[in-house]
């Protein structure tokens, strides 16, 4: 396969394109933050990704949706990272809608339509600690009835307060950091013994610790098999994080263009300070990074629309290189913008406020760099 | 001589064991914590304002002005001897001041006997806050361009512009500040005034940056009356005066390098990331860049105390603070990089409680702007490849 | 046509694994070990030869050159099958040569008929060895100073002049080399030409590395006698032809980053060093080093296999070589750089039976090489910020 | 302490600097290499050092040297990095003089006065594998008489071959890992038992593999106490770093010094490069790591003269800085000359090869990162 984009995949960047930058330019998240939304997003504008048939982008066609794959997820997901949109699409339609895809037709039936439609948010509870560790997973599901009584907490759950489907991993077996006995499971937010304390993030999002206690469920809230959740889980982080890398090159690119064009009109000491040669150099450094960036995302994506072994480490590789070159983008972004960048009246403070984020999410460079490692050996 | 100096290191440590309070002996808890002085004083602490009376009133606040201004009288060496034995006993700074930083060098070399005694002293006991105007709309690093006019009116100035960036304006008594007083040469047409900030036609707006803090302002002068005798230096040679000042601002930036009262990178990320099994922090790649990382820091605290030795020996090069300013502000990013890396998901809480109110992801903002403010990184290696190195003008 | 495709790797599969000989089928052991082609050519193994000749045979040295000229036809998807099932069964490269890689594009673009007829099946068959004669003492990256003349004799010219660091330049066949034909203008007056290194007026002075090595040389020119039919493209505009194969060029060396046929550098320091009681690479800084470089290796392969792609597909940017030169070379010396530190004590030795000759630090001594011949990674920076970001000229 | 050189250490390194660069410059290693000298270094220099006095200056005055510290022998090894003047300085006059000092009266009285004479040359065996790892010590010392009997190998013993003295730590009690039951031992180079394989190194110096077999010492060999050779060999380690920082801090200076004159003389495009502003930014950018590797290189030296406890972190702080500041001043000190500086004509060249050695020898960054992260308990 070509290591580009064909045709179809071109047209639906040429249709993403306009439709978020005018949706949901910068100016929209900013409006959003001043009015303290709680959601940290818009509804009217979840249902138009879903008239654009975004949300059920990578829901077959069985299920109502779409049938596209990583690579198409990922030509939207960078102009939402360029717009720095706020939206529940990564965390629903790529995290849940791939979780659910090792589901119960049951967990299917009830949750996909809702996605497609624009309806339903759905958050990810699949973190415990500090940092990104998806195997270290203390919350207990214990058989009762012919279900499951879960009880536990997770953290930053981006998104939960607003969401009505949390996908929620717990232990089923095995000790606290092991890999086997890991379940991953569909559970209402409306579940009794589901509370939720939520915060607002430094980007304007929102994430919750998630209480569980007594939160009773049925077999086919199970995703994947029992015990075997880690299975599931590595699908669905692989699919976050070429998702989340998506995301970081569109962000990166959109910091270094607005970035550029400050460069070629800003005058001090009478010259364009576009024309010193040691911007010059960083920006054309820059310029190299997200490059190589983009080229790793693409990679993941096509390994794992081919299903192959390869793209779990691919998709370590994109997210590790995608939040070094995003955090490059916008470290540069605001140096090379000076005073003016610093206030919060100019928009390039939110992607540094947004890149942080995301680079954090299914983990960072050193979560990734060490990840890769472990798995060759060393 | 040694025999005096250890008398002198005896004398100071009683001094500031009975003197300092054992509150001013723990780091400020928040910027709000830090003493800036001023007429709008108000401490946050009976304590504070009692340590701040107590070093005022010795002339410790600043240790090696003359004591005739208000200073300590203190030779180098026993100004050394003062600082080691502040730090071995944790003694906070009694006053953050940009008079003592910036004003107060500039005035004990340009100053009339006339200035020095009136602001000298009250710079020294904390009375007046001072903030300084440099910077304009359009001007960003490049002073030179600067439009804000003072009209010569025989035994006065108008002035009449907008300044930008001005720190804590909104919190300042006075401010020292630049004017052109002849638009026919660029650089020599500017002279250095001080007035009140209190004064009809002098307002100021705070500038809301990224971290959510207000730390600088608009200021704007719409016909504020100034007397000649408060020109510092001669008239349209206030340049003069305005470069050996942002040396010693850049000198106080680039203190932000070394670690001042926050808590340390590996502490930080031991409370949030914990130990693995063989009691190693618990992410062996951060692990690893924040050991070169403190190499570095470590280093950078040597180099801040052979530059602040040599500066006081007259040993420095004129051009060293660029190169304090642009490596300390360098590291204290990069030093805010790792806590942000340190703290995961708990970093990236804006405004809960639980994060003091989102302090570590403001701190990180903030120290953006450290490599920006008082000449930009990039100004700072252009002075020293051209003043340093002596690489030719492009 | 996905149909068709396989069928092809089936049967590229079956030939490779029949024709392939087993020696061919593991990393060249030295730089000795590769295979250049040329008159001069001794081949290391009889493996070697045969696999040289079986490749060239079917053209697929140049895969997807003409078969007319002597490639093997093929289009960018089968070429991207041949180069994938290559690697699958980790067969060799079988001829490495400046020819595929800089003069054949050039001539297939400018080369009149009978040029590509004499030229390029002999370029497919290694049975010519090129080298290149761009830089000239005192021009470094700025070839458009270049001196050596050469004078119009009606049906010939006669050359003169000096270049430097010509690659290769004692074992090459035959050279493409600018020459100035005209000196009223700096870029306009200047020609390609073709011409045999053998005849009289041509001599040769390898010049000695850092790494011991001397893989360049200087070139002399003494009356050299060229006939006007090895002129590539029109007289006084081989600037163009220049610039279209310092492209390709950039294109090889960016290679460099990938890892070629060389150890790993995880596999490098586990040998050197060992492993700690958790079976991690005994050092944990320089662990952290490499797994954040291999991050960056492996992300930087992806990119060449997308360059690849983009550029036989007529989708890359015209710039797009500089952007794979300066990474791909920044990166392969970061690589060696690491490599050193995985060898300890052992990267140190020069000489020795136990250290192959030197041949760590030899290696890494001469990647310092990569990011300056070929255009430097200054070069390719300002050609990055000026044709694909839009900057203005100083 | 102030933290400059004062008025004596001044004056000496006004007199070490013409010695140096008149006796003992670039040229005189490359004279040195091409003719294949197996020493590496000239004897006769050496004994021009001890005229200088500079082979006894860390030697108390009561054995005869000038009883100064590490400061004064920082002020000299600044000038042999600015110049690459092979000697057994750092070996022998400070890392041999300092293992000495804990040695008995005979073996102070044995070595001492050779040594101050500029004819005695002591080298250093104290590592066995590939990178620095002074406490992983498998030789063995068991007693045998009076004395100890040994049995071993060491490696990357420098300058070894031209030596009359081996430093050698040998295990007497504990595990291969542990830093108790390490003993230090002044052998000579001609005991019955001692072989040596000897090769060049890139920086055209030599090192060797030491075998030592059933080699017999008396008693007086023990430098130090007897198990307790780990304190001994922190006090020679802390000195050889700090000689070794200050080595390369001349060594950075020199390479970078001869970049700025090619800077500021070399023209391209008709302009001199030096006025290009990304190479001044660089070029600015290396003078400030410089500085601040100085600065640790200086606190180090006064930290082990004050017999302070911080001394040992200090060094550590010291050798790791400037072997990342020097291996910036030599990668950039190439890239800056272009192809010439490729050459082995050229003078630069060498700045690289002994930059690699230097930095290697006795930890590079990372390990002295990695034992400030132990001691910091992290």
């Amino acid at each position: 396969m070509p290591t580009y984009w064909n045709e179809d995949q071109q047209m639906l960047a040429d249709s993403a394109r306009p439709f978020l930058a005018d949706k949901a330019p910068v100016s929209h998240l900013r409006a959003l933050r001043d009015e303290g939304n709680a959601d940290g997003f818009s509804r009217d504008l979840w249902r138009e990704f879903a008239d654009m048939g975004f949300t059920g982008l990578l829901v077959g066609e069985e299920d109502g949706g779409l049938g596209l794959g990583h690579v198409e997820a990922g030509v939207v997901l960078e102009e939402i990272g360029r717009n720095l949109s706020p939206s529940p699409f990564l965390t629903t339609s790529i995290g849940a809608v791939t979780a659910l895809k090792s589901g119960s037709p049951a967990a299917r039936q009830a949750w996909l339509p809702g996605i497609v439609a624009g309806e339903t948010v759905a958050a990810l509870a699949l973190e415990e600690g500090a940092r990104h560790r998806p195997h270290r997973v203390a919350t207990k599901a214990q058989r009762s009835g012919n279900g499951f009584r879960i009880d536990g907490a997770k953290s930053f759950a981006v998104q939960a307060q607003a969401s009505d489907l949390l996908i929620v991993s717990a232990r089923t077996a095995g000790g606290e950091r092991e890999a086997d006995g890991i379940t991953l499971f569909a559970i209402p937010r409306s579940a009794p013994g589901v509370t939720l304390q939520s915060e607002m993030l430094v980007d304007g999002g929102h994430a919750a610790r998630v209480l569980l206690e007594g939160v009773e469920v049925d077999g086919d809230a199970v995703l994947g098999e029992v015990d075997r959740g880690s299975d599931t889980l590595g699908h669905v982080l692989s699919a976050l994080r070429a998702g989340s890398s998506a995301e970081l090159v569109g962000l990166a690119e959109g910091a270094s263009g607005m970035t550029l064009s400050y460069l070629r009109t800003r005058k001090q000491f009478d010259r364009i300070i576009g024309s010193f040669q040691a911007l010059q150099h960083r920006a054309a450094q820059l310029y190299c990074e997200i490059e190589v960036a983009r080229a790793a995302t693409l990679k993941a994506q096509q390994l794992l629309d081919d299903g192959s072994e390869g793209a779990h480490e691919a998709a370590s590789v994109a997210k590790a290189m995608t939040g070094m070159a995003s955090a490059l983008a916008v470290q540069e972004a605001i140096q090379m913008h000076g005073g003016i960048g610093m206030t919060d009246e100019h928009d390039i403070g939110f992607f540094m406020k947004r890149q942080r984020v995301l680079a954090e999410m299914f983990g960072d460079a050193d979560f990734h760099a060490e990840a890769l490692a472990r798995a060759a050996g060393y | 001589m040694a025999d005096d100096l250890a008398a002198f290191r005896a004398e100071t440590r009683a001094w500031l064991e009975s003197n300092c309070p054992p509150e001013m002996r723990t780091p400020p808890r928040s910027d709000a914590d830090v003493c800036w002085g001023g007429r709008k004083f108000q401490p946050s602490s009976p304590a504070q304002a009692e340590w701040l009376r107590a070093m005022g009133e010795r002339g410790w606040t600043v240790p090696d002005w003359p004591a005739e201004y208000g200073g300590g009288g203190l030779t180098a060496a026993e100004a050394k001897v003062l600082r080691e034995e502040m730090a071995a006993l944790a003694c906070r700074n009694p006053l953050q001041s940009f008079g003592i930083s910036m004003l107060g060098p500039a005035l004990l070399k340009y100053g009339t006997e006339e200035q020095k005694h009136e602001h000298l002293p009250r710079i020294a006991r904390g009375e007046i806050r001072w903030c300084q105007g440099y910077s304009e709309p359009n001007a960003g690093s490049d002073l030179a361009s600067l439009a804000t006019r003072a009209e010569d009116m025989g035994d006065h100035f108008i002035v009449n512009g907008q300044k930008v960036w001005t720190s804590y304006a909104d919190k300042a008594d006075m401010i020292f500040c630049l004017v052109r007083t002849d638009t026919s040469s660029k650089q020599g047409g500017i002279s250095f005034l001080l007035f009140d900030m209190e004064q009809e036609g002098v307002s100021t707006k705070p500038i809301r940056l990224i971290s959510g803090y207000s730390p600088f302002c608009e200021t704007f002068f719409d016909d504020v009356k100034v007397p000649k005798s408060n020109v510092v230096g001669e008239i349209n040679k206030g340049w003069d005066v305005a470069k050996y000042l942002l040396g010693h601002e850049r000198e106080m930036i680039s203190g932000m390098g070394s670690r001042g009262g926050g808590a340390s990178v590996p502490d930080t990320a031991l409370h949030h990331l914990g130990r693995d099994e063989d009691g190693r922090l618990d992410d062996p790649v951060l692990r690893a860049r924040i050991a070169l990382f403190e190499v570095r820091s470590r280093a950078f605290a040597a180099m801040a105390e052979r530059f602040i030795d040599t500066l006081k020996a007259g040993k420095a090069h004129a051009a060293q603070p660029s190169m304090m300013k642009y490596f300390g502000t360098e590291l204290n990013k990069q030093r805010h990089e790792l806590l942000m890396a340190a703290g995961g998901h708990d970093a990236l809480e804006w405004d809960s409680e639980g994060s003091n109110g989102g302090a570590a992801p403001r701190a990180w903002l903030r120290t953006r702007a450290n490599s920006i403010e008082g000449g930009t990184s990039e100004i700072q290696l252009n002075i020293i490849a051209k003043r340093i190195l002596d690489l030719p003008g492009g």
